[in-house]
């Protein structure tokens, strides 16, 4: 399960807020990615190759979210080693032919891991935290979405270039990939402190 | 076709004569020849019947339509490994326009680009024609479109079309049919009972196969699902009874 | 007499474990707190310990004497007491104008304080309790202090009377003050109200 | 860098595969040790940036750790260490491995001839006290034993903060 | 060359039972050459306290001197001797002094509190005070000196046994600082024994 | 003096970069008053320190102050003018002109032009009416009948220009102020949060506190659930 | 005393700066990499701290304390340059005290942020929390000068990591109870996400009614092995040359001697 804002920034304008960054790359991979838009189209497009070849051979064998994820990993770290990355941080989710998930992440200098959580950007130092004390491997498809959409909130706050817009993107076993459509999160912000941060500090700010 | 010893066929830049190109024509031949005969019907589907070599072959493993792209199939009737090549070539062709051009090959341009391609080796006398012809089909924003790409780059559109060796009888039948409003379904199941018509005299085991590219399977180029194909050669086994019955 | 007794502050706390009285012109005296105050933070500050009672008597009496020596400026007119507990056990300083201290078992200063003394030495014995420091609004302040036996308790009982003898008028809670210190090393200045018991049980 | 390092990592497996093709086994200790030199000097103007300690046993069965600089210069010792917390580490296996002054008498030679359960007592206390004071190490520590009768895989958890 | 290796120094205090003691090497040299091999980086303020002094040499000196004449003037005002952590407290607040222009020394503090505990604190350069219960380390390659100690040091060692310990860590950590060795000296501060000064043997490189 | 380096030996870190309020502020005068509004985003680098900062913030009774550019500029001027305010009332016996508390604001940013960056819009009430004074970064002095100012104001230059009219009714007024910061709010990724907004007129100030969840979504947004 | 009572001294700047300009380094001041945290609650505020003090990539020191004392009332937690967090909060302490002294009153939460405001120059970003006569309160003083009022807020390296279990986990009007565990959580959080801060968790409750400074109140992870095999070296082993017992210097204090004084 993969989730992302769908926020364009230009610089600090909030330029173009439906833009999807989580793409379905096939029936069973899902990929989504941060940081310089351009590059991230670029990289759709070689996915797209990938898969067109799969499906001309249409052979019945379709990539696996394991090979797109050391594919995308050679072709970062080949930027890298040409000084010319790539300026993405990466995601890929999907489920292998026997069903077992796959969840790993791409950096722009290469750096890649599996793990059953990730995040990138605002994302590492606002989310994982969240992920690190919630998440299990066991737990069901309700609690990781609602895990999800609080680490979703904590972005929104605290992290300049995000809008209350997302999309979640789900693949399993028995369900092939798909992106769903943006939702909004319900948020706080009526705290009485809030209204009046200084009412009972006179000269403070 | 008796250019055989006037030493006018030896290669492809000699004229003979009476203006012919026999290394064009015997590549034609080697097509006509071919134990392989595609049809593409209704602009946008091609169905081809395969003649088992032998019990030997395993069912469905040789494979005469091939996928270019997401809305372009082709079927090459001939010299298998020379039709391979021209699959190859259509593919990269797709494959360049669509990264040049960011969005899917026209049916016209691939096709034009094929035959030109073909064309290509009926000019120097190092290179020998492709012994191959292709039946593609496409649906683009211009809608669907079929076309046949000869050896000698000669192309031209369809509504329906055969080639290969019972390509006569197969057209006859296609004539009959009024092609331009029978829905993909139907034409899917006259091309089965063409096929199974055309192969009833010579009685040997065949294969048909058949794809489709059309609003039913959303513009994409597919192999037919199993149940409709399934479905079809049971119509044209029942239409082959009763026509037996009649005569 | 119009003036609020209750707002005269005569004991000051100089730091958690060192009071003050005084005896004299009450401008002056307010200066000098301040210093001593100041004093006792930077000490704090560098040591991250609380100054030794000695030592902040020692600097207070450094100021008093640079006043008789320097030009332009006269000397405090303010002669002061301070009691205080530090590692060295409860003391009881006094400091004169001219910037001389001394250490004492009980004192006093002010307008009788010849009869507040030899009053002092007659009631004084050794096992008399911990540093107590007694001030009253007329200019008069006693102060007993050293041994550790008895206790508190009679430290301000003695240092009470003291003033009583010398005391024109009745004396209350309101125009005595007392000040202690014992173990705790806590410097407090007793309310009225405690002041007031005292007093009952010295009657 | 952990690209380069999973780079070298993938590198050195495909090597291997191709090894074992034209040779019929897989690659010994020293020869892994001359290639990974090898790869490092090759890319001596823009290096792989990574630690590398390559270790095994050698033809005669006689355990074998070659430690590597940056750019491929490296030597055969008997104990190494790298990384982040290699100078909180290196003094204390000198101590244990190495003679405390080379003027005591008998002099040890490099080559540590500590059981092997006290050699990987040392390793665990090693990263432990490293794990203390470097804040890049930490988490977990894998522990590969190299014998003849193959490798073993021991984990020891370290503090997560 | 960072301000601290243009000397060299290396510096070990460690807690034991009712004991302290503190170490340093001998080596006084100007980047690379070695100008004497006597040089105690150790010094002692009284018999229940000795300060180490790492970093730029001439600092340290002139601290030390700072330190000495704060001390005799504080123990004539007070008539006593400064205890371990007073002293601690004092030399932090003499380094914030300087804190725009601070003395390139980082110093060690170890000794005996009046009851016999065993006091240990160190600073960098602007006084930031850290005590610790076990080990303070300082010098050019503390990190070496941080490891050995680390996995050396265990609770409630006896007299002896601290200053064998101390001694290892001390010659090991040297071995692996090109700026220090020469031999090292290591004091031994006991409640009831008093000081022993030891010097010991160490590689002459 | 030898610069003084202490502060090279300390890195940026994200959050030890000056805070600075990003900032969309406003301040709109109606026949009979003024109306301020700000956003409540300040962040360090793209990290929000505060989502609901007060960023208008009172001189006087009858006169607030809006902030806009560094944080820590901008509370140490307004805390000046507080004191020399405060004085100047005090010497006077009497309210203080808005104007003057718009000078004295001015001396304080013009003359440290080149060690502040602070963009101020001071709007209060007075005898003279409404008015509205805009000290951007160099201080400059402007009597303007409404000022937009902070990152967010490039946004809604060409929306204001359409939709300021004279003579704006107090909650017309307060509309367009509300309709701007939601705008500004949109497109600037600096400014965001919840909109606050004070109306000083004859009687006083009255302060409103907007949470995010009740701003109307604009184009490309999601109304977010209550 | 101090040789310029408190103030600060620079005679040594023009050295260092010619020593700069020759390419010697200043050394690197340890800093508190840091998670510090506050929250206010329904009759006070709590602060928490991690305990982890690094000099560059290495810890300095593993408990060092970040809640400082200011007055009876309020503490602080200070991240940055660990020597200014700490003398700032003494400096601004201890002028509190004198004013205590001089008002004899409780001193405001609100004064000691307005003293801590510095211009830049001390890196020390403080999280101020403390319980005054209008109640709880809880600022930050960022190093540049600014700040601001919150009902939670954290800072450090950490400060992200320990702001998301915030954000989550927010709620007005907790009991000490609810609060203690969100504080401490928050830490936690920044101990294990963030490099720069580590070992142990420091809560300091504070309300009308006290103060309950929790020192270690969390001690999260042990060392994961002791080694089985420890090394002990028999006495004698390590090479010593020289050997010299230093006697304890006597201890001489002299009585003070009675002097005669006049007392007039």
């Amino acid at each position: 399960m993969l989730a992302a804002d769908t926020l364009g920034a230009y610089g600090s304008t909030k330029r173009y807020k439906s833009l999807e960054r989580i793409v379905r790359v096939n029936a069973r991979t899902l990929v989504g990615a941060g940081g310089e838009v351009s590059d991230f189209q670029y990289i759709v497009r070689l996915l797209d190759e990938l898969t067109t070849d799969d499906y001309r051979t249409d052979d019945g064998i379709e990539l696996g979210p394991k090979e797109i994820f050391s594919y995308l990993t050679r072709v970062m770290y080949n930027r890298r080693g040409k000084m010319d990355p790539l300026w993405n941080s990466l995601v890929v989710g999907g489920v292998e032919a026997d069903g077992t998930p796959f969840l790993g992440t791409v950096g722009m200098i290469g750096t890649h891991y599996e793990d059953s959580h990730v995040a990138t950007g605002f994302g590492a130092h606002l989310a994982r935290p969240l992920f690190r004390e919630r998440q299990s491997d066991a737990m069901s498809e309700a609690d990781a979405e609602a895990l999800l959409r609080d680490a979703l909130r904590v972005c929104y706050y605290r992290d300049k270039q995000s809008i209350n817009k997302f999309q979640i993107a789900k693949v399993a076993a028995d369900a092939p990939a798909a992106v769903g459509e943006p939702f909004a999160l319900e948020t706080s912000w009526d705290y009485k402190a809030f209204a009046a941060p200084t009412k009972w500090a006179i000269g403070a700010w | 076709m008796s250019g055989i010893g006037t030493g006018y066929d030896l290669s492809a830049t000699t004229y003979s004569p009476d203006g012919k190109v026999f290394q064009t024509d015997y590549a034609q031949k080697a097509v006509d020849n071919s134990r392989v005969t595609s049809v593409g019907a209704q602009r946008s589907r091609e169905a081809v019947e395969k003649l088992v070599v032998s019990k030997l072959l395993v069912e469905r493993s040789s494979r005469r339509i091939h996928n270019i792209d997401r809305h372009a199939g082709i079927c090459m009737a001939g010299l298998l490994p020379d039709g391979r090549m021209v699959v190859n070539r259509a593919a990269d062709e797709a494959t360049n326009y669509k990264s040049f051009y960011g969005e899917p090959i026209p049916g016209r341009v691939l096709c034009e680009r094929l035959a030109s391609y073909m064309h290509l080796f009926n000019l120097y006398w190092s290179m020998r024609p492709y012994g191959a012809a292709g039946l593609l089909a496409t649906y683009d924003d211009d809608g669907p479109a079929l076309y046949l790409v000869e050896p000698s780059g000669v192309a031209h559109g369809y509504f329906g079309t055969a080639v290969g060796k019972a390509r006569q009888a197969v057209k006859n039948e296609l004539e009959k049919m009024k092609l331009g409003q029978i829905t993909c379904r139907e034409a899917v199941v006259e091309a089965a009972k063409i096929l199974h018509k055309v192969h009833e005299e010579d009685g040997k085991p065949f294969e048909i196969e058949i794809s489709w590219v059309c609003d039913e399977s959303g513009r994409v180029h597919q192999k037919v699902p199993a149940e409709v194909l399934a479905e079809a050669e049971a119509a044209a086994k029942a239409a082959l009874e009763e026509s037996d019955m009649e005569d | 007499m119009l003036v609020d007794e209750s707002t005269v502050q005569k004991i000051t706390i100089l730091s958690p474990n060192i009071g003050m009285v005084y005896s004299g012109m009450g401008p002056d005296y307010r200066v000098l707190v301040r210093k001593a105050r100041k004093t006792a933070q930077q000490y704090f500050r560098l040591y991250q310990e609380h100054i030794p009672v000695a030592q902040l008597v020692r600097e207070v009496a450094a100021v008093m004497q640079e006043f008789t020596q320097s030009g332009g400026v006269r000397p405090f007119g303010v002669s002061l007491l301070l009691a205080g507990f530090d590692d060295n056990g409860p003391q009881l300083y006094q400091i004169d104008p001219s910037g001389s201290y001394f250490a004492w078992k009980a004192s006093a200063i002010g307008k009788n304080m010849n009869n507040a003394k030899t009053f002092l030495e007659k009631r004084y014995s050794d096992e008399v309790g911990l540093g107590g420091l007694g001030g009253s609004i007329v200019v008069e302040a006693a102060g007993c202090g050293g041994g550790s036996s008895v206790g508190i308790e009679d430290a301000i009982h003695t240092a009470l009377l003291t003033l009583k003898e010398g005391f024109e008028g009745q004396v209350s809670g309101n125009n005595i003050e007392v000040g202690i210190i014992g173990p705790d090393r806590k410097f407090k200045v007793l309310s009225a109200a405690e002041v007031q018991d005292y007093l009952q049980e010295v009657e | 860098m952990q690209a380069d390092m999973k780079a070298l990592h993938k590198m050195f497996m495909s090597r291997n595969v191709t090894y074992q093709h034209s040779h019929g086994r897989p690659m010994s200790c020293p020869a892994t040790a001359q290639l990974l030199s090898n790869t490092l000097y090759h890319r001596r103007f823009f290096p792989f940036y990574t630690f590398n300690i390559c270790a095994g046993l050698d033809e005669e069965g006689r355990g074998a750790v070659y430690t590597y600089d940056a750019i491929g210069s490296y030597e055969r010792t008997g104990y190494s260490c790298q990384g982040s917390g290699k100078d909180l580490m290196q003094p204390v296996l000198d101590n244990q491995l190495k003679a405390a002054s080379p003027l005591v008498l008998p002099p040890r030679n490099s080559v540590t001839e500590l059981p092997l359960e006290q050699a990987v007592d040392l390793v665990k206390d090693a990263f432990v006290s490293a794990g203390e004071r470097d804040i890049y190490t930490g988490d977990n520590v894998e522990i590969l034993i190299i014998t003849k009768d193959g490798i073993k895989r021991e984990e020891l958890e370290l503090k997560r903060d | 060359m960072s301000i601290y290796t243009y000397n060299g120094a290396a510096i070990i205090a460690m807690a034991g039972k009712d004991c302290v003691a503190i170490g340093s090497d001998l080596r006084f040299g100007v980047q690379l050459q070695t100008m004497t091999t006597d040089y105690k980086k150790v010094f002692q303020i009284h018999d229940r306290l000795f300060v180490g002094l790492g970093g730029l040499a001439t600092d340290a000196q002139t601290l030390f001197e700072r330190l000495v004449f704060r001390h005799n003037m504080y123990k004539l005002r007070e008539e006593r001797d400064m205890k371990a952590s007073t002293f601690g407290n004092l030399l932090s607040s003499m380094l914030y002094e300087k804190r725009f222009g601070p003395y390139f020394a980082s110093p060690v503090v170890a000794g005996l509190e009046p009851d016999g505990k065993p006091f240990l604190c160190g600073m960098d350069s602007i006084g930031a005070l850290e005590t610790a219960a076990d080990f303070i380390v300082t010098g050019t390659n503390s990190e070496s000196l941080f490891g050995m100690c680390e996995s050396m040091w265990r609770p409630d060692l006896e007299a002896d046994e601290l200053f064998e310990t101390l001694a290892q860590c001390l010659l090991s950590g040297i071995d692996r600082d090109a700026l220090a060795g020469w031999g090292a000296v290591v004091y031994v501060i006991d409640k009831n024994k008093g000081v022993i000064a030891r010097t010991l043997k160490g590689r002459m490189d | 003096m030898a610069r003084i380096v202490a502060g090279s030996q300390i890195t940026d870190a994200e959050y030890m970069r000056d805070i600075s309020l990003g900032t969309t502020i406003i301040a709109v005068t109606f026949d009979g008053g003024v109306v301020l509004g700000a956003d409540s985003r300040t962040s360090s680098g793209t990290y929000i320190a505060n989502r609901v900062q007060d960023k208008i913030t009172p001189l006087l009774d009858n006169v607030y102050l809006c902030r806009s550019g560094s944080a820590s500029d901008t509370q140490a001027i307004a805390s000046y003018v507080q004191y020399y305010l405060a004085q100047h009332q005090a010497e006077l016996g009497g309210p203080v002109r808005v104007e003057t508390a718009a000078k004295l604001a001015m001396q304080m940013a013009y003359g440290n032009k080149n060690m502040l960056q602070a963009g101020l819009i001071i709007a209060g009430h007075d005898s003279s009416g409404g008015s509205v004074w805009a000290i951007p970064l160099g201080g400059t002095l402007l009597k303007v009948p409404y000022a937009i100012g902070g990152s967010g104001s490039a946004y809604i230059t060409g929306w204001c220009d359409k939709n300021w009219r004279a003579g704006f009714t107090r909650e017309q007024a307060r509309e367009f102020v509300r309709a701007a910061l939601r705008h500004a709010m949109a497109r600037d990724s600096s400014s965001g949060g919840c909109v606050r907004t004070v109306v000083i007129d004859s009687n006083g100030a009255d302060r409103e506190f907007i949470p995010n969840t009740k701003l109307p979504p604009t184009y490309g947004e999601l109304a977010a659930p209550a | 005393m101090g040789s310029n009572g408190g103030g600060f001294d620079f005679d040594l700047c023009k050295r260092n700066a010619l020593l700069e300009r020759k390419g010697m380094a200043p050394p690197k001041a340890w800093k508190t990499g840091t998670t510090i945290a506050g929250v206010v609650y329904k009759d006070g505020v709590v602060l928490g701290a991690d305990t982890r003090s690094t000099s560059g990539s290495t810890v300095a020191d593993k408990n060092c304390e970040k809640i400082h004392y200011i007055a009876p009332n309020i503490y602080c937690c200070g991240a940055g340059t660990a020597a200014d967090t700490m003398n700032v909060t003494a400096m601004i302490s201890s002028s509190l005290d004198l004013h205590r002294y001089a008002t004899g009153r409780q001193s405001r939460v609100v004064t000691a942020m307005t003293m801590l405001k510095y211009q830049g120059h001390v890196s020390a970003a403080l999280v101020l929390g403390g319980v005054d006569l209008n109640g709880p309160h809880l600022f930050t003083i960022f190093p540049h000068g600014s700040t601001d009022a919150l009902p939670y807020a954290t800072m450090g390296s950490g400060s992200l990591n320990a702001m998301a279990v915030f954000e989550a986990g927010f709620k007005e009007d907790m009991t000490k109870e609810e609060a203690m565990a969100l504080v401490a959580a928050a830490i936690r959080s920044g101990v294990y996400n963030d490099l720069g801060s580590g070992s142990n968790v420091d809560l300091c409750i504070i309300s009308k009614e006290g103060v309950e400074y929790l020192r270690n109140h969390e001690f999260l992870m042990a060392k994961t092995y002791t080694r089985k095999f420890p090394v002990t070296y028999a006495k004698g082993t390590a090479p010593v040359i020289k050997e010299k017992l230093i006697p304890l210097s006597a201890v001489d204090v002299t009585e003070g001697a009675e002097e005669a004084m006049d007392t007039s």
